[in-house]
């Protein structure tokens, strides 16, 4: 058998951003943790995919954490980084758990667009409440770190190194979670769901904790999305945004929980250049760039990394 | 000794088609059983309402004295009832290593064994053994080590079946209920697969029930016959007594003994 | 195709116009980061015009061709050279690209969003990267109530202006008004909008009844079940903030129902459609520019100048998203020029230029422009309203009715809509 | 009453048009599997196409009433030359693929094509009312409506019955379900599935395009116009059931009156009433209200 070299790696990429993040610069920084905040939501969506399941209304949670953490600081005042990311998973987990008796019942493009629905009930209601500025949203408290407010230049690298911390210990949790019996259920549900329930487990109670788990990735990305960016709309509950997170995960590839990082962070460099470059059709050179990894990278980006191996 | 399995009037119809009418039986615990009939006489329906996959309208089964009637497949599964299938359900995208590694985890999270935090390799419950050791024994115990690689996808038919059947056994049952094993097998190999598989299975006591269409395989395997027709059973008797009911000779096994002395003619030829 | 190609001719000639320019000065030049929507529904409307807007303005400036007190090229001499960006892709993109103008980009000054939601959004981070930001269209009164920015400012009046000023209209218009009902879209400029006009009508008529208030989803299209409710709710008057494409399809679906001989149809937002639509609107409706914009706008050299400037590159008069634009520019560049006087003639530090900016009065082409509330970051406008008239086949504006600045404004440090409550009062 | 009645004739009219726009996509899902998100830039074409030409024609002396020709033609032009251009040019090559898969494929042919269109209309609006006001108006309930409604309505029929009597009155229309019911057998029988596929795609785009061309005159076409027609229509069809003719006419109808009606009496849930009704069929009908549950052999 082949050591599990991923842990190592994880680490290393973590030691990497903690040392050159201060380095780097700003205009890098701050998409890197955007794309570290979609990529908690890709990993979870990951942990989907696997099992055969697509959700449509993944910013559900993205934007449950999102709020949560806003409406700590609003109401509470509290602006702990991880107090903040941690509530947004834990609402976002609680409120799957409910969901999730309905939307472990059902497969393909059913769980999809239902999970679909959800999200964009949640988002017309986010809409309708006016003391919470509607479509235009509210401010995020900027955020601290044990209680410390770091000065303005260091603030950016604050979040991200609180960020890639969270980011890590998520995937290796994530990571070990495949590798669990419940965990490697995935592939077995996707496959024949039939077998699974004559070996004696019940694919919608994996489902259901799938699911769970996903929303608690995403959630945790959206509270961490909501102190990155200070500002939260409902538009995070929007389709489209639901749409950009599968498409994160289908770039990435299932293969590995590295894979949704570096999905979101090419996603999020192609956007940023594709608006550098062509501010008038960006969109075609994203739509472009998209089509071309699917087309050429059938099993996502990282299979570019296990040619070498798979052969 | 008391009945491992025991079906009481059961009864299941689909509209105006009646699939099983008043089906009772006993099956004796470490025995064979073999269950014959033509298409639609409700033998697979008897299987599945035993695993849970169809609710019987009336009746009730118990299993080891417990009423399973109302329980879901898997919990049937759990306490020691498994299955195979007509048509293999199998992990089509895996090879055959990777099905039995990942019924083996099944088995494994069905007794608890988290192993989140665990850095070893634990052992299969009941195996007393590692996931992967068991997996190779069960190939190797079912023939198929030679398919070990390869994707489930592309075995031929009868390999699939055995698979299938490898699959049952990694969640070590106490009954087995297995739907035409030989189908789709050529007739000089049924003997040799039948063999295979109930010496797999009854080295370890388990008691079988099987659906065959082949009247000689099933005088040769079961030691009592459950005859079907029309929803119900007609004969329950070891397979002379059975075979040779006049009833039977009529609604079941009057096409297949004239295939069956065809078949003799050409093996004498 | 021959849009593009003039697109792209005039982008072509702008480039090419560049370096010559940075010959004939030798300050550096000063990066100006203009943010409005390239894509999506709001493009049209307003993204679109307000981009020619700074186009033209910028190049004009740099070549020192606008009217006095203008006259001087770019920022006190030096040049202005344009960073681009869409608007579209939600907050987080607008984070993004924000810090991107600022950090990598390098910009000195950004001026742009025509979204609420974007300057929600950005105002916190253009303080804390201290980047002059000034915001030329949006219009929620929200940014500089709920805090106080250092390095934010806004050209034009809030949204409140627009419904206020459509309130006072009405009772010049129709002072025995009973009925109202309203048609904007669910979200939150038309919410406030709404909230904003009907807060305001109960105090000027405080029998009104409110007949039905119809939120459709942003972008529906389809409005003929709202139009059977207004057409039932038989009104007197009909606010709707709508724009863009719902707006342009309400009027298009509203006129051969009748609805607008039923009711009066106040358009707060009507000038962006009324050129457009002239043959489909009738005489009669109110129209809004968003301030003294567009037809509305004053008869003085500068407004002379820019229409027809603006007509003259792109076929048609600036809508007020364009004048808003023109506006910010030419604000911004008021405020620099001071700070450079002050400075002995040196290029003020940034600073400097927002101790000049706080407080500032100065003219666009829409009039008398004074930062004079939200600590002096907000600017206050005069308002106007009229109907719609056609003369000679032409779409004019009559019985036009101006509103001061301090009519239609909440004075400093009071909240919008506790100055509504109050009777227009503190 | 009178509001009844208004309550059912804006429904009726808004399910015409739900119909018309979403019945291509349940078609093509029908026969190929794939969920198009592109789609909705079929219908912005059609309407952008209808506009543009049928505007040029009028300006140049058309009569006006040939202009729902025109509108017809526009959405023809548009479908023949990028259905066939996108499947065989594609789509074709990822039929393989996931379903998923697919479907992000024709999300970023929308990312394309809402740009193409920018780069060939521009942001700024078009405009063809023309064809709307033409017929003249009826009055009920104290209320008026151009008879162009009626004209939706009746494209609307005319598309639904069209299809249904393609699908079982022809010989390809029954080669066309036997495709669906078995493409590995089809294709066995010599059947050229890959044909079918395309005019298949041609076809529901071509009624997608017709969708936008006939609500071009009631509308102002804009960039983003085929962004709200995608989320609706998917609703439409996942209610009636993905691939089913009449659960597509049935989920239009349904949300339709359902809107409607919210409109009259509950304005303030127009916005996600129909996301609403959506969760609650699936709820309690997991595939829909016409589609059958997938028996699984066993």
């Amino acid at each position: 058998m082949r050591p599990d070299r991923t842990p190592w790696v994880l680490g290393a990429i973590l030691a990497v951003l903690l040392v050159v993040g201060p380095f780097a610069p700003l205009w890098v920084v701050f998409p890197v943790t955007i794309a570290i905040a979609k990529g908690l939501v890709a990993l979870g969506l990951m942990i989907l995919l696997r099992c055969g399941l697509v959700s449509f209304g993944q910013a559900l949670y993205y934007c449950i954490g999102a709020y949560t953490a806003g409406m700590l600081g609003r109401v509470f005042e509290l602006d702990g980084v991880f107090t903040l990311m941690l509530a947004g998973m834990a609402v976002a987990a609680a409120t799957a758990y409910v969901l999730g008796f309905l939307l472990a019942r059902y497969r393909g493009i059913f769980f999809g667009l239902l999970s679909l629905a959800f999200s964009m009930i949640f988002y017309g209601l986010l809409v309708k409440s006016e003391t919470l500025g509607s479509t235009d949203g509210f401010n995020v408290l900027p955020s601290t770190l044990f209680g410390i407010r770091p000065a303005d230049e260091w603030v950016r690298y604050a979040v991200l190194a609180a960020a890639s911390s969270v980011a890590f210990v998520a995937a290796l949790l994530v990571h070990r979670y495949l590798r669990t019996p419940l965990g490697s259920l995935a592939p077995a549900i996707k496959d024949n769901e039939i077998r699974v329930e004559y070996m004696g487990a019940s694919a919608r109670y994996a489902i259901h904790v799938k699911y769970v788990i996903a929303a608690a990735l995403a959630g945790l990305g959206g509270g961490l999305a909501a102190t990155t960016v200070g500002h939260i709309d409902p538009e995070m509950a929007y389709w489209t945004v639901s749409g950009e997170f599968v498409f994160i995960t289908i770039l990435a590839g299932t293969g590995n929980v590295i894979a949704p990082f570096l999905g979101a962070l090419i996603f999020e460099g192609i956007r940023n250049v594709a608006f550098a470059v062509s501010p008038n059709t960006w969109q075609m050179v994203l739509g472009g760039a998209l089509l071309a990894v699917i087309v050429f990278l059938p099993n996502g980006l990282w299979s570019l990394f296990r040619r070498g191996r798979a052969a | 000794m008391a009945a491992i399995l025991d079906a009481k009037g059961l009864h299941k119809s689909f509209g105006a088609v009646v699939a099983a009418s008043d089906i009772t039986a006993e099956v004796a615990p470490d025995s064979v059983v073999g269950l014959i009939g033509t298409n639609g006489a409700g033998k697979t329906t008897f299987i599945n309402m035993i695993t849970g996959y169809l609710k019987p309208d009336r009746g009730r089964i118990h299993y080891e004295g417990r009423d399973i009637t109302d329980l879901a497949p898997r919990d049937i599964t759990r306490l020691g009832i498994c299955r195979s299938f007509q048509i293999p359900q199998l992990y089509s995208s895996l090879s055959a290593y990777e099905n039995m590694l990942i019924g083996l985890s099944v088995v494994m999270r069905n007794h608890g064994v988290g192993g989140f935090f665990s850095r070893g390799r634990p052992d299969v419950p009941g195996h007393g053994r590692p996931a992967e050791e068991v997996a190779d024994d069960l190939l190797e115990r079912f023939g198929l080590a030679e398919y070990r690689d390869k994707n489930a996808q592309v075995l031929p038919g009868g390999v699939r079946k055995l698979l299938d059947i490898a699959l049952t056994m990694a969640a070590k049952p106490k009954v087995l209920l297995l739907d035409e094993p030989t189908s789709g097998v050529s007739a000089e190999e049924k003997f040799s697969i039948m063999e295979m598989i109930m010496k797999a299975v009854r080295a370890e006591g388990v008691t079988v029930l099987f659906v065959e269409h082949d009247m000689e395989v099933v005088s040769r395997f079961a030691e009592r016959v459950l005859a079907f027709y029309d929803g119900r059973i007609i004969a329950d008797a070891p397979p002379e007594v059975a075979l040779n009911d006049r009833e039977v000779r009529r609604f079941v096994v009057g096409g297949e003994l004239h295939r069956l002395d065809e078949k003799r003619d050409g093996a004498h030829a | 195709m021959q849009r593009t190609r003039k697109l792209v001719a005039s982008i072509a000639a702008a480039a090419l116009c560049v370096p010559a320019l940075a010959v004939a000065q030798d300050a550096a030049p000063i990066k100006v980061g203009v943010v409005t929507f390239l894509s999506g529904p709001a493009a049209g409307p307003f993204g679109v015009p307000a981009r020619n807007a700074a186009e033209i303005t910028i190049e004009m400036l740099n070549g020192g061709k606008v009217p006095k007190p203008y006259d001087q090229k770019g920022f006190g001499g030096a040049r202005l050279q344009m960073v681009l960006v869409d608007e579209s892709g939600g907050t987080t993109t607008q984070v993004t690209e924000f810090r991107n103008l600022v950090q990598r980009d390098n910009v000195d000054v950004v001026i742009g969003y025509i979204s609420s939601g974007s300057c929600l959004g950005i105002a916190p981070v253009a303080e804390e990267l201290k980047t002059l930001t000034v915001f030329f269209d949006c219009g929620t009164p929200r940014i500089f109530e709920e805090r106080d920015y250092k390095y934010v400012f806004r050209t034009s009046s809030t949204a409140t202006m627009d419904s206020v000023g459509a309130a006072l209209y009405v009772k010049d218009l129709k002072p025995n008004a009973k009925v109202i009902a309203g048609l904007n879209q669910n979200y939150a400029w038309g919410q406030d909008s709404w909230g904003d006009f009907e807060l305001s009508m109960k105090q000027i008529f405080p029998k009104i009844e409110v007949a039905t208030s119809q939120m459709p989803k942003l972008f529906a299209g389809q409005y003929n079940a709202e139009i059977s409710t207004l057409l039932n709710a038989k009104a007197d008057v009909i606010h709707s903030s709508f724009w863009d494409g719902d707006l342009e399809a309400f009027i298009l679906q509203a006129g051969p129902r009748g609805l607008f001989k039923r009711s009066v149809v106040v358009l707060t937002t009507g000038e962006t459609a009324m050129y457009k639509l002239a043959d489909k609107i009738p005489d009669g409706v109110v129209i809004g520019a968003r301030g003294p914009y567009g037809p509305y706008a004053p008869d003085n050299e500068l407004n002379k100048w820019y229409s027809a400037t603006f007509q003259d590159r792109y076929n048609v008069p600036p809508n007020y998203a364009a004048y808003q634009m023109t506006q910010a520019i030419l604000g911004t560049k008021a405020a620099w020029e001071k700070a450079q006087a002050a400075n002995g003639g040196k290029r003020p530090s940034i600073d400097q230029v927002i101790a000049a900016f706080e407080r500032l009065t100065f003219t666009g082409p829409g009039g008398e422009v004074r930062m004079a509330i939200g600590k002096g970051h907000q600017a206050i406008t005069e308002t106007a309203y009229g109907v719609t008239k056609k003369v000679g086949g032409k779409m004019t504006v009559a019985n036009v009715k101006r509103y001061p600045a301090e009519t239609v404004n909440p004075p400093d440090g009071v909240k919008a809509a506790d100055w509504i409550k109050n009777g227009f009062k503190k | 009453m009178q509001q009844l009645v208004a309550v059912v004739i804006d429904g009726i009219i808004y399910s015409a048009w739900l119909f018309v726009a979403a019945v291509g996509l349940t078609l093509i899902y029908g026969v190929m599997k794939i969920l198009n998100v592109a789609h909705g830039s079929f219908y912005a074409l059609g309407a952008y196409a209808a506009a543009s030409i049928a505007g040029a024609l009028l300006a140049g002396g058309m009569p006006p009433m040939l202009s729902y020709a025109v509108l017809l033609g526009a959405a023809l032009l548009v479908a023949i030359v990028l259905g066939p251009l996108i499947e065989r040019g594609i789509l074709r090559f990822m039929y393989a693929r996931d379903e998923v898969v697919i479907l992000l494929i024709t999300y970023a042919l929308f990312l394309i094509l809402e740009d193409v269109i920018k780069l060939i209309w521009g942001v700024d609006p078009y405009f063809i009312a023309e064809p709307y006001g033409l017929l003249g108006s009826f009055d009920v309930a104290d209320l008026t409506y151009p008879y162009y409604n009626l004209i939706l309505v009746g494209v609307a029929i005319a598309c639904g019955a069209g299809l249904a009597w393609t699908l079982t009155r022809t010989k390809t229309g029954k080669l066309l379900l036997a495709v669906i019911h078995d493409t590995e057998v089809s294709r066995a029988m010599g059947i050229n599935v890959g044909r079918f596929y395309m005019v298949t795609f041609t076809f529901g785009s071509l009624l997608a395009a017709i969708g936008g061309a006939f609500t071009a005159p009631t509308v102002s076409v804009v960039p983003g116009l085929g962004v709200e027609v995608i989320v609706l229509s998917f609703a439409v069809v996942v209610i009636g059931g993905l691939g089913s003719l009449p659960g597509a006419a049935l989920g239009a109808v349904i949300v339709g009156l359902v809107r409607s009606a919210t409109i009259h009496y509950l304005p303030q849930a127009e916005l996600f009433v129909i996301y609403l009704v959506m969760a609650m069929v699936l709820a309690f009908r997991p595939r829909g209200l016409f589609m059958l549950a997938e028996a699984r052999k066993i």
